[in-house]
């Protein structure tokens, strides 16, 4: 089961609350402090980047965010409109920054269209 | 707002400085001050990021940007960081070779004179 | 369109979530800061009883925030499963605080079958 | 966790001090603290509540229980607060009528000796 679902509007304004919703979740599921830390990172640059996506498109569906902790793993999917020929933008140079960021910090990243998953799992974290 | 910016001089330099998050809705806060700064030829710049306790990669490229900036008139500009999660971002992307980071406002003041 | 919609599992450990989330969303509306202390509390006092609740019954089903600003009104309703015969249950005497602390804290209280909805004003409100 | 509860001496009195959000989660830990040190004949208790940023129902139960226990043997429970939003919540429910709330530990330890 979900530790929590949330949706914002896609503005920035919002992303904030979704690096809170990931936090508590993530101190919840008993990460290290300095773990907690790439979960707020991590979560709050790939939200940043739907949100900015969405608002570049004009696309108003909210970004969508499942938090689960199935005991194995810390996992947080974040899902925002697929990309399509019509949906694509370039990224610039703060995407790549972000992605590396991302990549840096997450154990697990995997993406299909309109979701990027991010997982950290639990049995190498030292509690 | 989650983010404040104020200035203030320290001889030569101005310090900026920041208090709160800088992310995706408040860097151009930071953003605006920097241009600001630089427009009115205040390029020596000290960045004061003690007090700032999240920083995203938005917040990185304002900071860039502003280097870029200064470094074009032969200005300067440092940052001031004792957050070990604000630090790990500018190692994580390389950053910290191309901007000095200090850990007071003095240190940097004094350092890149 | 919803400042955010949360849905947490009822337990415990999540109310501080919901708090979080309506606490940043009251942020965002601009409300003064003590009476997003009011929302902090009386969001996480429903999210509470509607979380004891389920917890007492059994029922697995999230709770569910939706959060507005519609410019006239911050709002914060919550879903739970609805009272009936079989999930109604006698509330002992910290639900009687509860409900007068929401009822103090809160200028709008609706309550339905499965929902509580709060609402502040914003014209009233100092900003 | 959301709430620390630890336990010192001052004289005659047990000083409780919580730190962090007393909520529906949290509560039982310091319910358990209180219900501790009263099975144990400690029953002049002050409850310091000022590094403490949150307090709900759940939290003011908890002390009223605590106050009923330490009554029923003529004990004493007095409660530290210095955030106005922790002190709002014990004035709306009346309790502040009830339990003695002061500004500091010093303050509690002297007067309900
Ligand atoms: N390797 C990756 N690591 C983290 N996030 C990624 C990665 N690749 C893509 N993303 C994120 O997923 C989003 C969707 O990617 P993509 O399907 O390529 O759409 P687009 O063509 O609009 O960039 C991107 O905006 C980006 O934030
Ligand atoms: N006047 C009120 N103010 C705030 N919350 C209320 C009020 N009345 C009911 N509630 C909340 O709504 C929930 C559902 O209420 P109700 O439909 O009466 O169910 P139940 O019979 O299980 O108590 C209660 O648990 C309570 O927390």
């Amino acid at each position: 089961m979900p530790a929590a679902t949330l949706s914002i509007p896609p503005h920035a304004e919002h992303v904030r609350t979704a690096r809170l919703v990931a936090v508590a979740a993530a101190r919840r599921a008993g990460l290290a402090e300095d773990v907690i830390d790439d979960v707020r990172l991590a979560v709050g640059e790939v939200v940043a980047r739907a949100v900015l996506r969405h608002a570049a498109l004009g696309i108003e569906r909210d970004v969508d965010l499942v938090i689960r902790d199935d005991g194995h793993a810390f996992m947080v999917e974040v899902s925002s409109e697929p990309a399509s020929p019509e949906t694509s933008i370039d990224g610039d140079a703060d995407d790549g920054v972000a992605l590396a960021l991302v990549q840096a910090l997450v154990p697990e990243v995997g993406v299909t269209p309109g979701t990027v998953a991010l997982a950290w799992p639990l049995a190498v974290i030292p509690a | 707002m989650d983010l404040d910016v104020s200035t203030r001089e320290e001889g030569q330099h101005v310090v900026v400085v920041a208090i709160g998050e800088v992310d995706v809705f408040t860097a151009p806060t930071l953003d605006a001050e920097l241009g600001r700064l630089i427009a009115d030829g205040r390029t020596d710049l000290v960045v004061d990021l003690s007090r700032v306790d999240f920083l995203d990669s938005t917040g990185l490229s304002v900071i860039v940007k502003a280097l870029a900036r200064v470094r074009a008139v032969d200005g300067s500009i440092s940052v001031v960081i004792t957050a070990d999660r604000v630090a790990k971002v500018f190692r994580i992307t390389g950053l910290d070779a191309l901007i000095p980071l200090y850990a007071s406002v003095a240190e940097a003041v004094a350092t890149s004179d």
